[in-house]
């Protein structure tokens, strides 16, 4: 630095209008964006405010806070390369959720199966888009890109961060924005898939669930994952664990601290984090709008498979199960719960299906979590 | 049909069979843990219960009334 | 892959009944003894039930999650082999201590002194088990056993982990086993060494004690530790910087943070990453027996020497020191405290010792901490 | 008697003089402080005492009721 | 070890006493300084009872406690030298901070830029200084050092620990220590330079700031920090981050959480970190002494200019601006903001200036970020 | 006036400059921002308005008392 020239040129060199791309300005726009969708429109907040902040961080030029120096660049390398983020998640998410309507009605795990049709369409589709020019899915590709029909942000992080780290900023905005789109994307499908007659079904009042039988269900869901499936126990484990803290009663500390203070620091360290994958080089190509789309075909055939395995049950049952609550099956947890109890309403204003439909919600859960085992097992061997 | 999507679809069955058969299981499970956990547990259930009701009712809505106050009021926590 | 076959037989290779060993399946079921003491017996559950679920998911096969890269193993390398986990316990210990009952009868910290010999003969055994064909402890294997006596969980964590992490498992589940066994162990010993007469000694009521005392504890404490004994520095640093932040007034949101959040988030790492070493290989083998053996007597025995110390100060004080309060220098925070009133009690309905115990309760926590800071000088050094 | 348990008994004598040597100082210390504190402080105690009883009884027994309250029910803070 | 006088001169190498240098003993003293001033004098406590302590367990001889491998070290690494701890800070200042007064009056930002002088002029004193024999300051040192005129701790940590980490330590402490002096330090500048008239203009009340303007407050400062300033994006992008979570309404959980657990830690952390940077080699030495002085050089210039350019405004307006919310520009939230209030009601009963003080603090906040930026993209490069 | 006080002098004058330039550039910002927010607002001001005061004047007294008594005695929380 020698004159007040070169001083000022410096200065004008480390302006952001001197070094922006045009990629870096759309990305920031795309992450304003998703600020207004979360604020203005409450599409999953919790994700989306810190994502959308992220993706405006990471593409500022020259200040490189998604490098290997910047905050982000480290919260992403401590956090999501080392998958304990969503493995943290997982933890709050079990401490959060009463897996009561399940244990109460264990036939609804059947519908949170069925949902994960949409996950292995998907990944078909995937493979299937490599005939279009201009993409390159790999079968790892595809299979990270098939779990955003899991309808679960944590299990497609945890998959896409381990399997395609450079498609990871993507599933992640199409995994949430469609979590957040459920009530326009589901309703049709329902309403094209059932009858009026089904949609009216009443179903009983779920049975009162014991402590002990609370307490039993993690350790149960636990040990078969441990002896059929144990490429899934990280994740089973996590929200197995979180739930047995819930449960137990004996370290309500713990399980306050799960549900709260741990769980809302690693959202925001998560939403960061994922934000800074959104960075122009990675995000603005075709392969994202392949992504965007396959998301939305596979919450859509999650939702369909949901259903019809939902109207195959009631006829088995006699007529006992209405077929909507299916479409919970995709998980979404709570949202699709919420969407099945108002299209229930909508057909006879007395038919209150949320807490039928919280069985199959996070049956869901449990359903993409084996599914990721299963496509961790194969592809990522 | 390319040997990309043979494997797709390979896995597709792979999955979803395991899916089910998993599930499955967790239900035959569940089942029938509830069903030996019901039984063993009549006279302990009683016990409990009277053991978690020791609180009075004007707590309860005074507690319930300072709890709807914060949530319209989240920020001054 | 290729065919559907090696797509199965893939699939099978990664289930667990195809590669469990006899001693994984063992090691789960240890892991769910534990949970079910921690939950059903409510045996000291904050650190056991992720401890239990720990051994749970480091004994599962394939999943690798106590690995280098997994969950577990990196907890474990990030908070117990650099030591920030019990340190940072300890500082909340601190924070949640009140140190009143000890500045207002400051001799009961010869009571906590006395107690400490439970750490040092249980060295000696674990030194005289080599005698024994199949047992070879080194004298820091010793030293690592031994402090199971100072009834302190963090403190033996945090010797074990520095001298020898081989045996930290086992260690760990012994230390917090026999403080949730405390009144099983010691009521027997204790009635054996005293007469009912000395039983029913009451004591004086304890004068009140100033904020400005509060303050100056740990301040003299850590000022003594420096100038005396730096190598117990940073146990007695971080247990005198949780309790300023409590005593001083001026951080109460400190103060806070350390007594609630922080040792809540941390006792959950800290339980899982101990429960990462009860992995089948470190775990099932003659030494774990014998560190189970010793860590019994280094219990009694403290306690013993506590309650003998009790007599002697009774005798010298005139009888003024009922001598029960000395069992409660094993520390056992608060349990053992709990046990010296229950039997006072049984001996006389009207004999409230729960104050008085609570000095040499806490003045057990310094002296293992004291004893620690001996140990990783001479033999750590 | 093997060289080792020798060591330990060496450390043994070492660790428990220590031990006593430095919690007897600590007891020493402590008086000492204690006692030099209190001769200092009558005036401030009374000053500090005023200043926190400036809450008034019904508060403390509302605070108290809501207290227990939570503690019998802990999931729903 | 073999012998018992080996044993006991190993013991004895291992006390304090044994290895205390002058300097250590020195720090130990300084630190406990710092612990009197915060606990009996309120200064700054959430910082410097950290602080303080950090500073007396980092001067422990033998423990090492700031070592590569001891706690304050490992922290430091993790925290300081990432620069993650300041700017996770400033995320909780955001989040804390209602930024209405100054939305309210956007033209206090001016006096927030005028109170900027002091980073400078108290830089061009640092050179200065090197004309004295003693003194080695780099233009790097001088830019850290004149940071300290900012006010602002987290900024002031942020700079040093990029440009000067040697000199960190006493940067902090001079930082803090001035904070908290601010009371002392300003009034009488304030009154030397205004009228007892111009003390007592009364100010219009602010009018009601909506919720959008808040919301759109935080997203424009950031997009002007990104389009013109990318070298403040790290603490003006968390500051803003803190402060969207705070007023977007919809996600209260991460606000409450950047608020209070997660500064709360954070503070905890940081203030043990930059203890451990006071240890005797690199504190005791003449350039802390010129440190601390050039430090109270830049708070007063930061006051006076404050005040100047309230003056200027004050004409410029026609007498409608009180030119003591000037001096409030140097930061130092919300101290300087009260202070303000004080004066003011020393001229007149009535005349109450905080929440217009407010508005320039915040600013100066805003200010010395800027400040901060161009110091590390001219001299930084 | 050596090489480095030099140096100095062009960073204040560069970084003074800059401070002022960047926060004159907010207050025109926000000023635009405000006003055209202000214009589009009137409306959702006064729905927004109406929904925060849904609590009764009853529980905000209990809860500021309840909230006094926990600043009073902070350790119990
Ligand atoms: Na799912
Ligand atoms: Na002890
Ligand atoms: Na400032």
């Amino acid at each position: 630095m020698n004159t007040m020239n070169e001083l000022l040129e410096t200065l004008w060199l480390t302006t952001g209008i001197a070094n922006f791309t045009w990629g870096q300005a759309l990305m920031i726009c795309i992450g304003l964006l998703l600020l207004y969708l979360a604020i203005a429109k409450k599409f999953e907040p919790l994700l989306l405010v810190p994502m959308g902040f992220g993706a405006v961080l990471s593409n500022i030029p020259i200040a490189e806070i998604s490098g290997p120096d910047g905050l982000l660049g480290i919260l992403y390398q401590a956090g999501i390369e080392t998958q304990i983020f969503p493995l943290i998640i997982f933890m709050g998410v079990g401490a959060l959720t009463d897996f009561g309507a399940l244990i109460a009605m264990p036939r609804t795990l059947l519908l949170g199966a069925a949902a994960q049709f949409g996950i292995f369409t998907t990944l078909i589709g995937a493979l299937a888009l490599n005939w279009v020019p201009g993409f390159h899915f790999t079968l790892a590709d595809a299979a990270s890109i098939g779990i955003i029909g899991g309808a679960d942000g944590p299990t497609a992080i945890f998959v896409a961060s381990k399997l395609s780290p450079d498609l990871l900023g993507a599933i992640a905005v199409a995994a949430y924005s469609y979590m957040a789109l459920v009530p326009l994307i589901q309703p049709p499908i329902m309403r094209l898939l059932t009858t009026k007659k089904e949609r009216c079904i009443r179903m009983e009042q779920l049975r009162h669930i014991s402590r002990t039988e609370k307490i039993a269900f993690p350790i149960t869901v636990l040990l078969l994952c441990v002896i059929f499936l144990p490429t899934a126990a990280p994740l089973i484990g996590m929200l197995t664990f979180g739930n047995l803290l819930r449960e137990c009663g004996v370290v309500d500390r713990l399980s306050n601290a799960a549900q709260n203070e741990i769980i809302n620091m690693v959202t925001i360290a998560l939403g960061l984090s994922v934000g800074s994958k959104l960075q122009a080089d990675h995000f603005l190509n075709m392969e994202t709008l392949g992504i965007l789309l396959l998301g939305l075909i596979a919450f859509s055939i999650g939702t369909a498979t949901g259903v019809l395995m939902g109207k195959i049950m009631n006829r088995l049952s006699g007529g006992k199960i209405n077929p909507l609550i299916g479409a919970a099956g995709v998980s979404a947890v709570p949202m699709a719960a919420r969407v099945v109890n108002k299209v229930g309403l909508e057909a006879d204003h007395h038919n209150f299906l949320l807490m039928h439909a919280m069985g199959p919600n996070v049956a869901g859960v449990i359903g993409s979590a084996v599914a990721a085992g299963i496509l961790l097992a194969v592809v990522g061997g | 049909m390319d040997e990309l999507i043979r494997q797709g679809l390979q896995l597709m069955a792979l999955g979803m069979g395991t899916v089910f058969l998993f599930l499955s299981l967790l239900i035959a499970v569940i089942s029938l843990t509830s069903r030996i956990i019901q039984k063993f547990e009549l006279k302990t259930e009683q016990a409990a219960e009277t053991m978690t009701s020791k609180h009075d009712d004007l707590v309860e809505v005074i507690s319930a009334a300072v709890q709807q106050y914060r949530l319209d009021h989240p920020r001054r926590k």
